[in-house]
């Protein structure tokens, strides 16, 4: 099975409730060691990809990634915001004008979106963010070449609930857990928890 | 937790209504994305300052539109950096030929969605530069954090630069006028309890009835030492001795010294820390020339306080003392 | 309990030192008994203006005095009247031949030793008034009670007469126009948490997590009703019906609304309450001609809020925009 | 035995240690009803009158008594301070100047701090307030009268117990508990418990 552009945007509406579900729990992470908005925010941007699913129907994966994109820009604020904005953009860049997306374009796509976060925020791994979440995933993916989109977001949901849970035992040096040093350790990472998250809807909903 | 509020969603729109019905003849509000712009925006000829941020820091920013200040402020939901849409909607209402500076507090958040509010509003033609403030001396550096935050030195950089416009100063003045101030500006904070986020439902952070948390920022995150609750004097003498020794500020230095409550510490402590603050100052030499007491910069209803100090020369001391029209801040209209 | 506090026994006395610091240009304090004077007192040939009462309602009174308000504020403990004496002072301070008028806020222990101090300084040959202001609603009338309290109105008040002082009126006039005031001006008040006094340690009530309590004065006694949390627009509602119904206030009249935080409730929730405030009033064809929305008269760290509505005319408009220069209200100059 | 300017300055130095050491409950029972201060007002007054009395030696009761009156008045502030400052002078003028108090004389000093309290804070029986351990203990002195000093102020200081404790009942119509109506029910008058203690201080002096 591949991925149009009616999958792709079933799997955003997916997601948007698994946020839903998981805001008071991403709320609880970032209060731990953040400023307790994270879930608040996701939920509000995927809320709004939502309506905006239900407003227009793009006619390629590109062009509901690209939906996705600007209004998390424009909707949720904070760090998260650009952060996932960018990571849905730059994949939006790669999947072009395909209508269908294997599972070599999907690939490429978790990359590129991976290497858009880290253009933005500057973090790498180890640094307690959202990128330990990703790195693995697109490893994941990466490895599991060959494989259908099923597969491959399966494994790198699984990677990246690896990698989220990783994130406790970090001192995290980006975004606003690296104020707390030594203190934040024991925590898991709000947006790398959301990745996580995110990755195992799209996953399930390519089942 | 209890607030006076409807719908913790609503908070921050129907908080700006209120600010707008308030102070029509310095301010209005633009709704979706909101604003707060200046009533005679925008000033021809004029650099238009500008800065935004989360909200739940009132009067920062909102409260500091007006003349002699910000031309704009941009209100996020709360403690959430508002999205570049919002700021460059900020920008198109203000900023003219003079350009505008923006006022960016620097936390991850801020600087990703000013970046590209920037990068937006340079597209469309505009002559737009960014500062970063960065004061707050708990902060280690940026190697192994996110960089220190913009706290206190806000507040006083939103004035001066304001000031500056307000006179005429061309943006590349405005711009070097700014990161002079962000040079010589440093803060520290504490807090006795923790805020509470509307859509949170609980404190941010949980403190036994003898704990402090030292060295706090403005968004409920917990400070860089959880301490005893110590006496006025001490824990006043440690934040001087924080600040002091970061810049250096120095025997003979004159200063501007800011004592701001977190939002639901009292005046009747806030002017005994402030008092005490003085004293220690004058004993090390260090010339206190003007001071803000006051509730400037909050982190919603948390109690506790921050202490921020700035080198004076004359030229910051007549920006200071130039008249000023914003809800918040008046003086000399 | 957690104050920035050294010793609860000196914290008024400290926190004055500091007040009298940041603003040396406006004020200046006596010490031995502790009073707050305008720096150029005795102003001559013009009616001195002073308040008092227990101290934690700050900024009322100390941050009110300076040009165009309070000649002097006469600082009791931490929710005590000051005693006699300590008026007398600020009375022998600040007035010459044109007198002095006493603003007493209408608690059994401010009366009886305003009282005391206005005969006095009447034996010494000064010509001195009093007007006790009692302008919340929350209170049955003086058959059951110690009759109402003066809560917000006061700080309205003080504002009106300091303005008339200032251009000059006499002492009559001055007295009359009080007396007109308090006639048309009604408060209510409604807390959300307990304030902590300092001797005390603990708070002067209890109340759970869902409940607020509605009618409060500003010293810790419990209100006249014990309620469930209810949304802003339905507790604001019953806020504005309390006092409209009261005077009654109805359509046409001009009025100023004052939107004060009781200390603890930050600006964002306050504004949030302003603005359902003045749709209410305008629903009713009301018409809010003036507004003061912060922290002006607080009880401690007490989160809560209380509404203000004075009846205007052209008199009262001139007046309340004449220039002031205090701590707490600065305007036109 | 009859009372002296010494054993009236002792008594009231007794007095300011009872005061002292009940400072907290005084605090407390003003927190339930009123504004938490009276402890703090009353130790703040007798801790000044005994630094006075460290000071100045006056020679007649009536000195003592006036002594204490203006210390109060300058020191206490709040309702209980010009109260208790107009019955101490109140006293003091009915002492005149004799030597020694007796029997006859304190009765009629102490209906006269009564009667001052009443002409100053127009309180009657039954609103709750001091004037409710004043007024039973006037009368029981009245009762007295042909006994010791001792034996009057004993059998006042009973009479004020019983009357502090008759508030617990009353819906207060003076000072501030007066506000709370109905919610004030169940609550003893802090200013009625402190007459009543220092009248039992009086009379322990006075064995
Ligand atoms: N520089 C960065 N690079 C990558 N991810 C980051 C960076 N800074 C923050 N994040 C991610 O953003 C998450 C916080 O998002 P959110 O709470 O919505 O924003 P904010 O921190 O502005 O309140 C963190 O948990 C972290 O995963
Ligand atoms: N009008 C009055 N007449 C007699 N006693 C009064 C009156 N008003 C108050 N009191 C007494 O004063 C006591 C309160 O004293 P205190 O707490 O020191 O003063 P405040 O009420 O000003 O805080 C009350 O408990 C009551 O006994
Ligand atoms: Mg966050
Ligand atoms: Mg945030
Ligand atoms: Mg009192
Ligand atoms: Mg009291």
């Amino acid at each position: 099975m591949a991925c149009t552009a009616e999958t792709l945007a079933a799997a955003l509406r997916a997601a948007a409730a698994v946020i839903a579900e998981h805001r008071a729990e991403l709320v609880d992470l970032d209060r731990a060691i953040g400023d307790a908005d994270h879930g608040e925010n996701l939920d509000r941007g995927f809320t709004a990809i939502v309506s905006a699913l239900d407003t227009a129907t793009p006619g390629t994966p590109a062009a509901v990634a690209k939906l996705a994109a600007t209004t998390l820009i424009s909707k949720v604020g904070g760090a998260a915001g650009p952060l996932y904005g960018t990571a849905f953009l730059r994949a939006s860049v790669k999947l072009g004008d395909a209508a269908e997306v294997d599972g070599a374009l999907l690939i490429e796509a978790l990359r590129a979106a991976l290497e858009g976060v880290q253009a933005r925020g500057k973090a790498v791994g180890g640094d307690a963010t959202m990128v330990d979440a990703l790195i693995p995933a697109v490893s994941a993916a990466e490895e599991a070449a060959g494989s259908d989109v099923a597969a491959i977001l399966a494994a790198a949901a699984d990677a990246a609930d690896k990698g989220a849970e990783s994130t406790v035992d970090l001192v995290p040096r980006k975004g606003r857990a690296s104020y707390l040093g030594e203190r934040a350790k024991g925590h898991m990472d709000p947006g790398a928890r959301s990745t996580a998250l995110l990755l195992r809807a799209f996953a399930e909903a390519a089942r | 937790m209890k607030k006076i509020i409807n719908d913790p969603k609503t908070v921050v729109a129907e908080s700006l209504r209120g600010l707008a019905a308030a102070h029509a003849d310095v301010l209005r509000v633009e709704d979706d994305p909101a604003i707060v712009v200046r009533v005679d925006a925008p000033v021809a000829g004029k650099v238009a300052v500008i800065s935004g941020g989360g909200s739940g820091h009132e009067p920062l920013h909102g409260g500091f539109v007006g003349r002699g200040m910000l031309a704009a402020a941009v209100p996020g939901a709360v403690f959430t950096s508002p999205t570049p849409d919002a700021v460059e909607a900020a920008v198109k209402a203000t900023t003219g030929d003079a350009g505008a500076l923006l006022i960016v507090k620097n936390y991850t958040g801020d600087v990703l969605n000013f970046e590209t509010a920037a990068e937006l509003a340079a597209a469309e033609g505009l002559d737009v530069r960014s500062v970063v403030i960065d004061d707050d001396v708990a902060v280690k550096d940026s190697t192994y954090t996110a960089g220190r935050r913009g706290v206190g030195g806000t507040v006083l950089l939103e004035k001066l630069t304001g000031a500056a416009a307000e006179r005429g100063d061309a943006l590349d003045a405005v711009e070097t006028l700014a990161r002079k101030v962000i040079g010589q500006v440093r803060s520290i904070g504490v807090a006795l309890t923790a805020p509470t986020v509307p859509h949170a439902g609980e404190p941010s952070f949980d403190l036994a009835d003898d704990e402090i948390e030292f060295g706090i920022g403005i968004h409920g995150e917990p400070g860089i030492e959880r301490t005893a609750v110590v006496p006025a004097d001490e824990l006043v003498a440690r934040m001087v001795e924080a600040i002091v020794t970061d810049l250096p500020f120095g025997e003979g230095d004159k200063v501007l010294l800011f004592t701001n409550s977190m939002g639901g510490t009292p005046l009747v402590e806030l002017y005994l820390a402030h008092g005490i603050a003085e004293r220690l100052l004058a004993e090390r030499g260090i010339v206190v020339e003007r001071r803000l007491v006051g509730p400037y910069i909050t982190s919603l209803e948390m109690q506790g306080m921050s202490l921020t100090l700035l080198k004076l020369d004359d030229e910051l001391t007549e920006l200071w003392d130039a008249p000023v029209n914003t809800p918040a801040l008046r003086w000399g209209v």
